[in-house]
């Protein structure tokens, strides 16, 4: 099992105009940068993007934005970036927003052969209209569908070539789940180590959901909100 | 007293020993640093972290390590990461003891408007449905008017809301507000208020407790 | 947080009689010795367990339903015990077989509040006789509910007091949902250490599923089948 | 050559470079002693083990480490550990290439029996509703008739379904069988029989592939 892939180019280029794609992250924290990057490059187009949050202006998903690369985003929290908006508010940009949790279970679902799940988030509200809502036990649910992808983008801390993954601290968020979903993975690593280095009980994602794996690096790994305390 | 500082401290006092507990984004987050005395909890943010600990020196500022507000914190001894959907399966699935969050409306029934106002632009409810629709027990705390003066205690909510029938307590600035069953009861006015001054920026109907408590 | 309790006899003694009970462990492996040998010990009578198997004779939960204090079994694949087999088709002893996925993720949705959900497992099977089946996107599943308990007992590797918890190789297996599932998890661990030794990124089962924790040991760890090769 | 073997040898030509395969308990099992060279494979065992390696020796024997016959295994270098939750999540996701069952029972529409015997002890389904649900390829290993000559391969299956049109090819002693749309292909027959031997004890309807291959 050598899943190992030269480079972030390399990888990008297996992906044709239109695809949908997945992509890990909580605000900035934990994105595929290399992966995004080399994407923008590529200049591919017509993209659907499952993502948390859709980066800021000049970073993250916003450089892809700004090169009008997306075409439709599903996301849970948008907004910290004026590219987007201006996009969104214009509707250039199809906009799919999902509870968050609704949008995790959705992807989890997706890679775990979940044909549709019953959840109480959202019911009664704009997000259960068109959905089939019902009650069990004296609980109200809404119907809702995995979530799948042509591709996932993986950012994790420590890989080797078979595929498996660990995490760094909450950088981990939506990557897990997002490498189940996708018929190709792609993930970066910012150590890639031999088989067998990484602790059988630490892997977070077992080797069987990559496809692809690569060193990435160097990271800027921006902050949004830098709070400090004195000390 | 700073409005602010008043509701914070008065949804401090929410805080039960050992309660796992969700401080939504902006004020609510900020009862992190006034946890009474002789009261162990630990807090959870929905972006994959139980144990949030206190903001980091500059030295410790990690990149890798946000909350849901995604400004950098630190981590508790004791505290664990896990994925979004292991996040929310926590949510959901009624293990977070509390959560706080913010609101725009809260009417008579507990139905809660805190995610969208129409033709404004809409960012999105991130985690706040699943957190009303999970919890065991959802706080609001928010001022208790508009800056204008529009009560944000309505018989129902004009907004589109986030959830129905979730809301168990409203933490204001001038009043806290119980749901229950037969409606509204007001518990508490603050120090510096009357019970009149309460009515006049409540639209929703309302009973009084008796006695009823200052805070 | 301190959720350390003195011993399994303590923690035991919580539980009532025709309680549900869920019990991790997959065959012998895993699974947690001592709070069933104390359960035993009580006598405690007219349980429900939930458990993948059912023990063999004379160890594990064999030793309960030799002493007749298992009105119900909820499990997957039953049979390495003759008391078992004996009290099953005398019928004093209800079973319930469930295919292991649906097992596996009607325990999760029981922790995840998923109220049901579709799985393809067992369509068109005995396994569907009277529930929902439904067609999406051309494939045919069948509707499962939750599974949830009133105490779930579960076996870690390492844990601390806030409850936080490891486990070692295949010793994992339902332990870590089943801990998320019921209204009281009891961990016994082999290790108890204190918050922080277990690295953040480490943690299976975050403390926030456990209500009470002990050192357990010695552990006999029987093995059901030991298959070795010349070396 | 040993009935037995003949089936692992035949079904471990199945197998492809790059699989994640689960093997079933008893004889499918055994065929990760076989696996050609050049070919390199994960097994995948339900308990929550990707990696599985071979038997211990006896200073290696784990009680923590077993396979979902529970029998002691090793894991090889790159090898994870997992819930039963994520272990089926796998399976039921398709992320599993291949799997090898056996059987009691298979029918021309692809239709399986293999866990249950009215009137005889049931000991449960395991994983094997999940597997045949969610693998890639379900390749069905076992011996072509019963002890007393009774055909498996039938119109119909009359044992309780473990999963409908699920099997994608039947290896026995006898014969390499395909479940096609059009119905059941025998593409291959062994060595020491003929194809009048597995006409016989086959009564279920097929057709022959042109050429027909020995194995």
């Amino acid at each position: 099992m050598d899943k190992r892939i030269d480079s972030a180019d390399a990888a990008v280029a297996l992906i044709p105009d239109g695809a949908t794609i997945m992509m890990g992250g909580f605000g900035l924290c934990g994105i595929p940068e290399m992966l995004i990057a080399a994407l923008h490059r590529r200049g591919t187009r017509d993209l659907t993007v499952i993502s948390n949050n859709a980066g800021v202006d000049g970073f993250g998903i916003g450089v892809l934005l700004e090169a009008r690369q997306v075409r439709k985003m599903i996301a849970t929290y948008v907004g910290e970036n004026k590219e987007f908006e201006r996009q969104y508010l214009t509707r250039e940009l199809e906009v799919d927003l999902v509870p968050q949790g609704t949008f995790a279970e959705r992807i989890r679902a997706g890679g775990a052969g979940i044909g549709a799940f019953y959840t109480p988030t959202g019911y009664g509200t704009l997000v259960a209209e068109g959905k089939e809502s019902r009650e069990f036990d004296g609980t109200h649910y809404v119907l809702e569908r995995p979530l799948k992808a042509d591709f996932a983008f993986v950012k994790g801390d420590r890989g080797d070539r078979h595929g498996n993954l660990t995490y760094r601290r909450t950088a981990r968020n939506f990557n897990p789940i997002m490498a189940t979903a996708a018929r190709v993975t792609i993930a970066e690593v910012e150590t890639l180590v031999a088989p067998g280095e990484i602790d059988p009980d630490a892997v977070v994602t077992p080797g069987i959901y990559v496809q692809h794996i690569f060193l990435g690096g160097p990271y800027q790994k921006r902050i949004e909100r830098r709070v400090v305390r004195e000390g | 007293m700073d409005t602010r500082l008043r509701i914070i401290r008065r949804v401090a006092a929410e805080l039960r020993d050992g309660d796992y507990v969700n401080l939504g984004i902006g004020l609510p987050t900020l009862v992190a640093d006034h946890i009474p005395p002789g009261i162990d909890i630990v807090l959870h943010s929905e972006n994959g972290l139980l144990g949030v600990g206190p903001s980091p020196t500059e030295a410790e500022v990690d990149p890798d390590l946000i909350n849901a507000g995604k400004e950098t914190v630190t981590a508790v001894a004791g505290a664990s990461y896990f994925s979004g959907a292991d996040s929310f399966a926590m949510v959901r699935g009624g293990h977070i003891d509390l959560t706080v969050l913010g609101a725009l409306e809260v009417d008579q029934a507990g139905n809660l408007a805190n995610w969208m106002v129409p033709g404004k632009m809409v960012k999105g409810m991130g985690g706040a449905m699943d957190l009303v629709a999970g919890a065991r027990r959802v706080v609001i705390a928010m001022e208790h008017s508009t800056r204008d003066g529009q009560p944000r205690i309505v018989p129902r909510c004009t907004l589109p809301f986030t959830g129905l029938r979730v809301v168990n307590r409203i933490v204001t600035d001038l009043a806290v507000i119980d749901v229950t069953r037969d409606g509204l009861v007001l518990r508490e006015i603050a120090q510096h208020t009357t019970l009149e001054a309460v009515r006049a920026l409540t639209s929703a109907a309302f009973v009084v407790d008796a006695p009823l408590k200052r805070f």
